[in-house]
């Protein structure tokens, strides 16, 4: 397949479709907004994400997953961000279990691989120290200390940091803040001596973190990749994560479109709904069209994912810098034509556009991947 | 010595007597700003006494006729008196939609028994007045409101509802939009003003997305007042709302909008939070930005001036539409380049973490996107200059 | 090996015998392309041979049915002959608006017999069509045509103005839109196929910005032509001519625009005209409007083929509105682009001062400006988009 | 005065507007450019606006000029852009006229503002080498030559420097290509022993030259202004001849809108006037906005040149590049509104087109200008 959904795929979205709908719908991130729940998310709902197979999506059948495809959980995050759902989705799928599969040790993969698809350990790895995403402008120190390593510093935005069992550290074992190269992921404990956890209070009411790092120790075990080769092993988890980020925010900029739609066809202002007004019909149709664009882009990077195809990173930064310009402009745009309504706390269009932002803003904002696009083509 | 010579030396010397020496500094927030009114609260005594020798001068108000409690002073000594304001960094004695908004037109529509009632009290900042135009089903189409005035011996009573009231819950008394006929629309429209003391008058707060809640939904239920308050003609509302419109666009713009972060310059927050190199933003791109804000905040400023000396004194104009255009997107624009240039640090809902600075910057990004869409929305204003200044035509 | 192997084995073992050695090579510009028809002169003998021999095998018209002249391949077949075509880096033997336009509005509404009479010539190329639609007073508004046919005895007579007629002056036969009830708009309009070789017929190229003249005024004066040459139903044109225009937007689009720089990518042209720097364009402003433009083609692309998935075979729908849109935005972008880049050097007219790249920018950026505007403009896709695929309405 | 025109002012205003819609209207342009005339503009014409004293509004009333004012000069551009007239005012005026005033010997002076003012020279300043304006660009060599210099090199994109008497060169004395110091101004004859010139075929039909200097000797009374300080010289004069051409740009694109805005109000499309569909009625109402903004700037800056405030540089950066970036909006907007008849040769749109885009990149695009506005306050 690729840039048409097979048999499999599109009952997989319809069932997606079904249980957000259902069990997940935006209201429910309202609830868990208004109750500054510290957890951020529902326990009893990323379980049943876990049963319908979701957990472990990506994961092969012998570490106890779906292994779907890369596809199909693009799928599910399209749907949960339309829904703007809350879940650890992103920290402990295309994170977790991305690094997992792409540096991890077998031992790493045989012991958290199948806990992480039943639902039963929440991971992620931990990058910014900055208020830019870049990580090679790491600094948290990992050195040497008999067969082990000490690691200090400090991370932030830290993606379901205070919660997660485990946490994959980007960590300095060489060269200087700035380099690519001396970079090492390393797994530790989320409650492993030394470290201290701080949620964030977000614009979008998600969850992220602050952790410090003060002399925790590691065994050389906790190694993941490549010493002083994190940098590498770190980009090819992220370029998941991009393309299945921005098929979260996708699946949200469609939400905001049709709601907004569906609000130009019944609002009337001058005797006329306001949908009949030109100017308001032609930036609806450009709206359209660049979600259009937007779902072309996600859905080829997620295929070419799948095949295994040398230019994922590209097509990964792409959909980033795409998707994220196309839900900027549906979020304000959203905002504008429902006027006052649409500024108000108690409308959804709002929640949405604080999720954009710092969707935007995370692993790497437009501006970045633009950068990174054509550093990767040579220009 | 000139005559304004004369003027200035006696402001002056009244300043350095009158005006207390907290009054000088610069204001730390929103609470420090004076809105006068029966439920006022004067954290700083100072504020009071400020307003209330500003106030007996009818320096609050300095064009104003002096019989109405205003300053009476022609424009080049209201001008003089800024100035000498503004030398001693001297904060707004008060802030009043009373001075900027209701006054003007009163001036213009009420009659002499109406202004001295009405215009004494708010140059004093005894009374606090809010802006009863907006309505649930009438948001840019003004005019289709539905609040209904019908008059029962010598009073009115009013029924409906009426929402993106300013501050309603802190004022006094609202200016209001009312049906008086509802055979037609433009026409059955009328102005009257209402004193908000009363059971018939309840106002609920509308938490914003940036979580304050500067605006209210007031409901009108049986509410009263005399027919006296009548303002202009019965049934010659409309009028008087497309003056206070332009006014409204005018000052709105004027006086800049909303909160967050307008006090540091967008290219030392650029340098900060991208770097700098060799004294430049260091992100080539957002400093392209940065500069095409700057130009276009530039062009603003020189074009206001420009209109102004266009202008007769005081006259509004279809030009106010282009003005609250301009100054409302490139509001928003700037509050988005500014949580871009932030990153993480303006993407913060509360919290130590988060400077204050980012903090604001967050909310201030939030409360612009009502930029363009409070006091006449883009759309509306592209409208007024398409129709009413290049003299395009509807569909026939 | 399967049937489709074999038949690639056939295409390739014939191509090696048949396309000749100067049909390999990239064409030059313009003049290398061939239209066929009447008129044509080849200055490459090789090109005719290569016409008349792809012409014989219907594989012009590759997938059209063997009787009316074509290739009687399958979609797959069509498929294979289009990578094996590539693979040797063929020139197209026949470019023309018979195949294109005309040839798929036959199949879906024309007799048997008059397939018969005018596929195979298109085929062969024997005959060049070109496309009356615009009038002079209904450009966007296509319904609004005034040029009317009058049938008298055996023949319409047809009377009045197209234009826009891409390469009148060059074509033999010319298919229309002409109006044959004047008491009704869209139901008046009928699809007629007329000689140009005839007293009635005169053409007059239009001189663009640009400098070429790529259109025609076509003028009909009591041109003639027999009543059999009416497509589909006497007043059934306009269903006929929003399937051609959906036809038109998609190849328009597919096929790239006009004139111009195409062939270097946007990127290698900003590195020599701006300087590198470690490999980066140097301009990191102009380097960032580079790369999304670079995005833009590729999302643009990827839509494409994600729309051709999609779509039944031979199916246009509204989405080529989307498609003319954005491709025609965004070539007018990147020749504004490009002229951006290349600065002085793109700013000539003419001389050898000025690069031939240079100049092909110039002339291409002027015509670019007709993308919006030609086969629909970006105005009337925009509303078919609005009204067509999101369903909104207008004014009631 | 400043923002508003005072009555001089307003007569000058509106006696250039007579002027040139008698006497060069975009007919007479048009006229020219279709004669392929080698001259490329009218010495009849220039002698009028020489009698109108226009040749010398800015020249002091000591040698022969009306002293009338830098505003003054705009308002006379702004109407010579409205009517695409093609005259040596730029080249003559600004640049010459204003090297003169700004860097010239008192000798210079007296010798050539007079006939300048007269209307008997045409002079230029020879800046470009490259397709990318940059005057620290500059290789052009001055060698010191016994009391005297010799130069050697090519300049391109000279405007009127196929036909002017004098050419102010910028040349390097010391430095290398890139520096901004090292570059000192001569003043040579346009036929002088060694100078080769060749007009430009240019997509606006208006003069450009390339020159090139073989071995040319000029002796010491040459030099205009302080010898390795030709920089700064020059860029005052620029940022007159910045200001000046934003004028005229602005009356280009002032009646490419007044054209527009017309056919709106004429044209007939689905039965209805074209200008009242609201998408066209938006984006004219937006053009109207950034040409009274545009306005401002260009009366700010001519206001600022006219007070010697110590802001001109930054005014001119700004002038040119708002001012730059409208004229592309309102003639991109003018062919689109107009249709297929602005595509054709016949109707005038597109010559404000052809014109306004070298003029966008002469003395420097809107690019380089917001840098130069950056830099010029210190970020």
């Amino acid at each position: 397949m690729g840039l048409v959904l097979d048999e499999e795929q599109t009952i997989l979205k319809d069932s997606a479709k079904a249980f957000f709908a259902e069990q997940a719908p935006v209201t429910a991130f309202r609830k868990l907004r208004d109750s500054n729940d510290e957890t951020g998310f529902s326990r009893d709902l990323w379980s049943a994400m876990a049963e319908m197979g979701w957990a472990g999506i990506i994961i092969p059948e012998e570490f106890g997953g779906l292994d779907f495809g890369f596809q199909g959980l693009t799928l599910v995050l399209e749907e949960q961000g339309r829904n703007l759902t809350a879940s650890p989705l992103v920290s402990t799928v295309l994170l977790g279990a991305g690094a997992l599969l792409e540096a991890g040790t077998e031992a790493q993969k045989n012991a958290l691989l199948p806990m992480i698809a039943a639902g039963e350990l929440l991971m992620t790895v931990a990058i910014d120290e900055d208020h830019h995403f870049d990580p090679a402008n790491t600094a948290l120190a990992a050195k040497a200390d008999g067969d082990g390593y000490v690691l200090t510093g400090e991370k932030t935005f830290v993606l379901d940091g205070h919660v997660a069992d485990k946490i994959i550290v980007l960590a300095r074992t060489s060269g200087e803040k700035g380099d690519r190269k001396g970079l090492t992921l390393f797994l530790i404990d989320g409650t492993a001596g030394g470290v201290t956890r701080e949620r964030l209070d977000m614009l979008d009411s998600r969850n992220a973190a602050r952790i410090k790092l003060d002399q925790v120790k590691v065994s050389s075990e906790a190694v993941m990749g490549p010493i002083d080769g994190g940098y590498d092993a770190l980009s090819k988890v992220l370029d998941r994560a991009m393309i299945g980020l921005s098929a979260e925010m996708l699946g949200g900029a469609a939400a905001v479109f049709e709601m907004t739609l569906e609000y130009l066809k019944e609002r009337r202002q001058f005797g006329q709904l306001i949908g009949s007004f030109q100017s308001l019909q032609h930036r609806a149709a450009d709206m359209f069209t660049q979600l259009e664009l937007s779902k072309s882009v996600v859905m080829t990077a997620a295929t070419a994912m799948d095949e295994g195809s040398n230019e994922i990173a590209s097509l990964a930064s792409l959909a980033k810098a795409f998707v994220s310009e196309t839900s900027n402009q549906v979020t304000r745009e959203g905002i504008q034509m429902h006027g006052g309504i649409g500024m108000t706390d108690e409308h959804d269009v709002g929640l949405y556009l604080k999720r954009s932002r710092v969707a935007e803003h995370t692993f790497g904002s437009a501006g970045y991947h633009r950068d990174r696009y054509a550093r990767l083509n040579d220009y | 010595m000139s005559d304004l010579d004369v003027f200035r030396e006696e402001v002056r010397a009244w300043l350095v007597e009158n005006c207390p020496p907290s009054m000088r500094t610069p204001m730390g927030n929103d609470e420090d700003v004076v809105w006068g009114g029966r439920k006022a609260n004067y954290k700083n005594p100072e504020a009071k006494l400020w307003l209330d020798r500003m106030g007996a001068k009818g320096w609050t108000a300095p064009t104003w006729p002096k019989e109405y409690g205003g300053g009476g002073l022609s424009k080049e000594e209201a001008s003089v008196l800024g100035q000498e304001l503004g030398r001693i960094n001297a904060r707004p004695a008060l802030a009043s939609f009373g001075l900027w908004m209701l006054g003007p037109v009163l001036l213009e529509y009420a009659t002499d028994e109406q202004l001295k009632e009405h215009l004494p009290p708010i140059v004093r900042g005894e009374i606090r007045w809010c802006q009863g135009y907006s309505e649930p089903g009438a948001g840019s189409d003004l005019a289709g409101l539905q609040t209904r005035a019908v008059l029962e011996g010598d009073e009115y009573v009013i029924n409906g509802q009426k929402v993106w009231t300013s501050y309603a819950d802190k004022a006094d008394a609202i200016f209001c939009l009312v049906r008086t006929d509802t055979s037609t629309k433009h026409e059955g429209i009328s102005f009257l003003l209402i004193d908000m003391d009363q059971a018939g008058v309840t106002t609920k707060p509308i938490k914003l997305i940036s979580g304050n809640s500067p605006f209210c939904e007031t409901f009108l239920d049986d509410a009263r007042t005399p027919a006296r308050n009548l303002i202009g003609r019965l049934n010659g509302g409309w009028e008087i709302a497309k003056k206070l419109l332009q006014h409204e666009r005018t000052n709105i713009s004027a006086g800049g909008f909303g909160a967050g972060g307008r006090s540091a310059a967008l290219e030392e927050v650029a340098k900060e939070y991208l770097g700098a190199e060799g004294g430049k933003i260091a992100d080539a791109v957002k400093r392209d930005e940065v500069v095409r804000h700057k130009m276009l905040e530039r062009a603003f400023a020189q074009t206001l001036k420009r209109m102004s000396a266009e202008s007769k004194a005081g006259e509004v104009s279809p030009a106010s539409s282009i003005i609250k255009y301009v100054a409302a997107e490139m509001n928003k624009d700037r509050m988005e380049l500014l949580v871009e240039i932030m990153g993480l640090q303006a993407l913060g809902w509360s919290g130590d973490y988060f400077s204050a600075e980012g903090l604001a910057t967050t909310r201030g990004m939030l409360r612009s996107k009502a930029n363009s869409i409070e006091g006449g929305t883009t759309e509306v204003n592209l409208n007024v200059i398409a129709k009413r200044v290049l003299g395009l035509r509807d569909h026939q």
